[in-house]
């Protein structure tokens, strides 16, 4: 249309009041009619400057911060900072205490993904039932998170050394619940949308991403495998013995937003067959080796990254032997994710580039810090 | 399991592929010539023995006298993780080249590390405040910008909330 | 059927209703309020023609005028430039005034002198049906001529605004 | 038997009109006759809007949808005020009256304020052509059909006033999507009903019910593609989820609704639903045989089923709402013009062939039923060729990632791992 009559283009904020940005997040978009000619980010909204208050807290006493940046998956957070931690300062963690880690770390992927094919979903029009039927089954995971840690979302639940208390004799029944249900459940959002004529025509080839840009913009999770690349960090650099556990990494055809999704489906499923052979093979003895409170780790500087449900999660510290972190970087996924965002909404219409935002999975609290 | 390479041997390989980019290793990093960085890294990237192809952290940190900034790069083929610095030793205005051109993935980073630290990226495209607003005063992650409300802040010798009242923090946009 | 308090309430309603909304499609500086004001003036007339009966060709007005072609005046109104605040183009109301002026003078002359005829009762047959009828048989000549004015009309428009390069292509081709 | 009563069916609520009629008379003695006929027009249009609105609206519409739509996402819906949360609607009305109804400065005022009210007028007017059971419809007009969709075309302008007036982009947006879509849309609708009047021969509502009573067949089995390409078509002009890109949440906030507030957006957002009834009881009416029911109708009274037959379809509204992703607005714009408009035309031509057909065999009461079995098939042929001509393939894509299961670099498809 916009070739044969003239238009102006003009701009148009999309957030940071938007039910479709998940959060404070705003896209400038310039359009022409519907067209989006020119995305810009504006972020910055939620910045609490964590880095910098971690910086005056000791090394325990910045678990809890790391559960404030990506609220939806604190358990993951708290993980990839413990393991930074252990990394810096040279200490093992007990077989039970790494295998509570793995089965709590991919409950929260279970539960994060939950929440990101249903806004997902909803994001492209589907009128809440998709995501109310996520969080239906997310509920069940935050239950478990909350008989085991206190918390249902900030639980605060890992520790430098191993985990906070150990199991509650109801986990496991209950974590056997959500490992009956989760299978149907997948098998019931697909039937839902994954076949879906209109989900296809409004997420296929939208926001498509080549595996060199994928690679060359630093992406990771669920949008560099959507774009065919095998790379999880659970595999190619196993922790908290991930090595032991049997699960494969699932990819994408040709990168698109409906790539992602796919991807993000059978994340779960895989998770499931992981806490599965967690759960059976748990071993016994200690959940936590003896750390000093204040813990002084030795000179030197440590990157440790897992994969969150988001993606690469890395934490960079650098000791100079005091108590708290000289320097404390969170390496956040959906900063990072972001950085193609532009390439991959321009060229496309209005509805297109919330599509786009939607398969990206942003967390507010994860690019503000 | 990925094999993060020590400083020397990063260093050989950057040195193989551009002579005289490596300045000093240590344990865990290969300290690079600033003005030898991009180059090298490009060349370190479509090297196929190096394979360093996705970059993944890139962050500031201040030691006082000097920034240094860390260039986490790591190879999916070869699952490899090396670890570049570059130091900037001007307080008052430190510049770095920027390898944007190199990775796209760099831009938000090194914006991010410009708003935070005020390190410059020389040939960014757009390097602007992205987390806090334009005519924030000073750079709340070097290490003498106070946590504490008052503290004084790098660059303006005055306390914060002297500087905030003096010139309107938000700036309008049009 | 206009003798009665109804019908006679009604027609004084509708003609104050039509003729303001018509005065204000004139003096209206907002587009889109000429636009608005159209509307509700091709409603009046709808009212009318139900007034006399004429309840399909009311409704067809209404379809018609109110359904479709305000709605593509709305679409154009859209597509307008700076269309939506002031429209203060005032160089040509001293002519305008004046062709207003002769015209309803010709009008008032008109209804004046032209002998009336008055029927007591509406025409028996005014349904669908024989209105159908009466376009194919009777007047279908007219009718079709009509249809390819229109069309002529269609292409017209589509001519006038083609951009300069689409022509280039065309000559081209 | 009280002398009000005329009919001796309990159910026959035509006899509270009965009931008014004589008030009208006795006041005709003492009032003037011109405020007589002003007061029956006024109670005319409470007492349809009190019978017909309201309830339908409220306790059908808000609490029934918002009910229906809770079983589907597996939650409760509304249960706390009153029994069963019957009263929540109400509660909700209260709520809306006392919010402030927010102008922006910038904004249009007259036109913002005039929307909302013109937005109600024609959901109320609607009805007034619809038969409710025999005999039961309030002005039966022998252009009713006509009527019908000539008054269902004004919500638009209503709609596009808000969009337009509000000032701002969303809004601007909302207005600029829905009169792109009634453009689109209305011809394909226009085309099915066609179809439907064409085969049936009359424009009069009473004379569809009429002809279903009288053939024993209701419009949709001989005509069932208009039925859903109609379905579609008022789908997309109401707003209804799937098509709802005018007041597409997840993209333009709330589209034209974006800067009301209070009860200036309650009215919108009850005559949404009162339009969906509506058209549900024109659908009814139109393609279901209204009050009929295959000789049922002896002994149930007509108007409840033609309210049971109403709410199914109103049913498939919140239904299709409920589960289904929203198309982007030009897929929407091209579903009209490249699938809907042919697909109207081509059942046009196949009934008014049938019709000739009929003609000449003197209107041979058995071959109905012969059209109706050769227009299913046609139709699922035609829907069929139509979609492959069109270029459309169903989706083969694997709906599963590939599986990996070593680390590494870009597998390109097709590469066994």
């Amino acid at each position: 249309m916009s070739g044969v009559i003239k238009s102006e283009p003009f701009v148009i904020n999309i957030g940071p009041q938007h039910p479709s940005t998940h959060g404070v997040f705003r896209i400038k978009a310039t359009v022409d009619g519907e067209k989006v000619i020119d995305a810009e980010m504006v972020m910055g909204y939620l910045h609490r400057s964590m880095e910098k208050l971690a910086e005056e807290r000791t090394y325990t006493q910045n678990i809890p911060f790391t559960d404030r940046t990506d609220y939806l998956s604190s358990m993951s957070n708290n993980l990839g900072y413990c393991l930074a931690v252990e990394k810096l300062a040279g200490i093992e963690v007990p077989p039970r205490g790494n295998a509570i880690r793995v089965i709590m770390a991919e409950l929260q992927r279970l539960a994060s993904h939950c929440m990101a094919v249903g806004a997902f979903a909803n994001d492209t029009g589907a009128w809440q039932t998709p995501v109310m039927w996520a969080f239906r089954e997310r509920e069940k995971i935050l239950d478990i998170f909350e008989v085991t840690s206190g918390a249902r979302l900030t639980c605060n639940y890992m520790r430098i050394g191993g985990v906070a208390f150990d199991l509650r004799p109801e986990f496991e029944p209950m974590v056997r619940r959500v490992l009956r249900d989760f299978p149907p459940f997948i098998d019931e959002m697909e039937g839902l949308l994954s076949g879906n004529e209109i989900f296809i025509a409004r997420t296929k080839g939208v926001g498509v991403l080549t595996p060199e840009m994928a690679t060359n913009a630093s992406l990771s999770g669920p949008m560099l495998r959507g774009s065919g690349i095998a790379w999880d960090i659970r595999k190619a650099d196993p922790y908290c013995g991930y090595e032991q556990y049997d699960f494969d990494i699932p990819i994408g055809y040709n990168g698109d937003s409906y790539d992602r999704f796919i991807v993000r489906l059978e994340e779960m499923r895989q998770s499931v067959r992981i806490i599965q052979q967690a759960l059976d093979g748990l071993p016994g003895g200690p959940f936590r080796t003896e750390v000093p409170l204040a813990l002084r780790p030795p000179k030197g500087e440590a990157y440790a990254r897992i994969e969150s449900p988001r993606g690469e999660l890395g934490y960079y510290l650098v000791s100079d032997e005091g108590p708290s972190p000289y320097r404390f970087h969170i390496r956040p996924p959906s900063f990072i994710n972001l950085s193609a965002l532009k390439e991959m909404t321009v060229g496309g219409t209005v509805a297109d580039a919330i599509v786009v935002l939607g398969s990206i999975d942003i967390v507010v609290g994860e690019i503000d810090r | 399991m990925t094999r993060e390479l020590t400083g020397s041997e990063a260093a050989a390989l950057a040195e193989a592929l551009v002579p005289g980019s490596v300045d000093r290793t240590t344990e865990t990093a290969c300290y690079l010539k600033p003005d030898r960085l991009v180059e090298t890294l490009r060349a370190l990237r479509d090297d196929p023995e190096a394979n360093l192809v996705h970059l993944t952290n890139l962050c500031g940190v201040d030691y006082w006298d000097h920034f240094e900034v860390v260039y986490h790069i790591q190879s999916f083929e070869k699952n490899h993780l090396a670890c570049f610095k570059v130091e900037a030793w001007d307080r008052e205005k430190p510049e770095v080249p920027s390898v944007t051109p190199v990775f796209h993935g760099a831009w938000m980073q090194e914006c991010e590390a410009y708003d935070l630290f005020g390190i410059q990226f020389a040939g960014h495209p757009n390097l602007y405040r992205i987390l806090l607003w334009e005519g924030y005063p000073g750079w709340p992650l070097r290490k003498d910008f106070l946590a504490m409300p008052g503290g004084l802040q790098p660059g303006l010798g005055e306390f914060a909330g002297v500087a905030r009242r003096q010139e309107p923090p938000v700036k309008v946009i049009e | 059927m206009m003798d009665g308090f109804g019908p006679s309430l009604a027609f004084w309603v509708l003609a104050a209703i039509t003729l303001v909304a018509a005065g204000g499609v004139m003096v209206s500086r907002n587009l889109l309020h000429a636009v608005l004001f159209l509307i509700l003036t091709f409603v009046g007339v709808a009212g009318f023609f139900v007034l006399l009966s004429a309840d399909f060709i009311a409704m067809a007005q209404v379809i018609i005028y109110v359904g479709a072609i305000a709605v593509l005046v709305l679409f154009a109104v859209l597509l307008t430039p700076r269309s939506s605040r002031d429209n203060s183009e005032t160089r040509w109301a001293a002519p305008g005034i004046l062709l207003a002026v002769c015209l309803a003078a010709i009008f008032l002359f008109v209804v004046h002198d032209t002998a009336w005829r008055t029927v007591d009762a509406a025409p028996a047959n005014l349904s669908a049906a024989s209105l159908g009828r009466a376009l194919l048989s009777t007047w279908v000549v007219p009718f079709e001529i009509a249809s390819v004015l229109l069309t002529a009309a269609l292409v017209g428009a589509i001519m006038l605004t083609r951009s300069p390069e689409e022509e280039a292509e065309d000559a081209l081709a | 038997m009280t002398p009000f009563l005329t009919s001796d069916r309990w159910y026959d609520i035509r006899d509270l009109g009965n009931l008014s009629s004589a008030i009208l008379e006795a006041l005709d003695k003492v009032l003037p006759f011109e405020v007589v006929y002003i007061l029956a027009a006024v109670i005319g249009f409470v007492a349809s809007f009190l019978l017909f609105v309201l309830p339908s609206q409220l306790f059908v519409g808000v609490y029934g949808e918002r009910r229906l739509i809770g079983r589907m996402q597996s939650r409760l819906g509304p249960n706390r005020v009153g029994p069963f949360g019957l009263l929540q609607p109400i509660a909700d009305a209260i709520k809306l009256i006392q919010k402030e109804a927010l102008t922006p400065t910038q904004a249009d005022r007259a036109v913002m304020y005039v929307a909302p009210i013109l937005f109600v007028m024609p959901a109320v007017l609607l009805w007034a052509v619809i038969p409710f059971g025999e005999h039961m419809v309030i002005a039966d007009i022998p252009v009713s059909l006509m009527y019908f969709l000539a008054v269902s075309s004004l919500p638009v302008i209503a709609t596009f006033m808000a969009g337009w007036s509000a000032n701002n982009k969303y809004s601007l947006f909302g207005a600029m999507r829905i009169v792109s879509m009634v453009i689109s849309y209305e011809s394909p609708l226009v085309l099915t009903l066609l179809g439907a009047v064409v085969l049936t021969g009359t424009i009069s509502l009473s004379g569809m019910v009429a002809w279903a009573d009288e053939f024993n067949i209701w419009v949709v089995f001989v005509q069932p593609l208009a039925l859903v390409i109609y379905f579609i078509c008022v789908s997309a002009e109401l707003n209804r989820t799937p098509v709802d890109i005018a007041e597409a949440e997840s993209e333009i906030v709330a589209g034209y609704l974006t800067e009301y507030s209070g009860m200036k957006w309650g009215l919108f957002y009850g005559m949404d639903i009162g339009y969906a009834l509506a058209a549900s009881g024109f659908i009814t009416t139109v393609f279901l045989g209204g009050w009929t029911f295959f000789g049922l109708e002896a002994w149930i009274p007509g108007w409840l089923i033609f309210i049971a037959k109403t709410y199914l379809i109103y049913f498939l509204f919140i239904w299709t709402r409920g589960t289904l992703p929203r198309l982007r607005a030009d897929q929407l714009m091209a579903f009209a013009w490249k699938f809907l408009l042919p697909l109207g035309v081509f059942n046009l031509l196949i009934v008014s062939t049938e019709r000739m057909l009929w003609f000449e065999q003197d209107y041979a009461k058995g071959l109905v039923y012969v059209f109706a079995a050769v227009n299913i098939a046609l139709s699922a042929v035609l829907v069929y060729v139509w979609a492959r001509f069109n270029g459309y393939r169903p989706e083969r894509t694997p709906t599963r990632p590939r599986l990996v299961k070593q680390a590494g670099g870009y597998i390109p498809v097709g590469e066994r791992s």
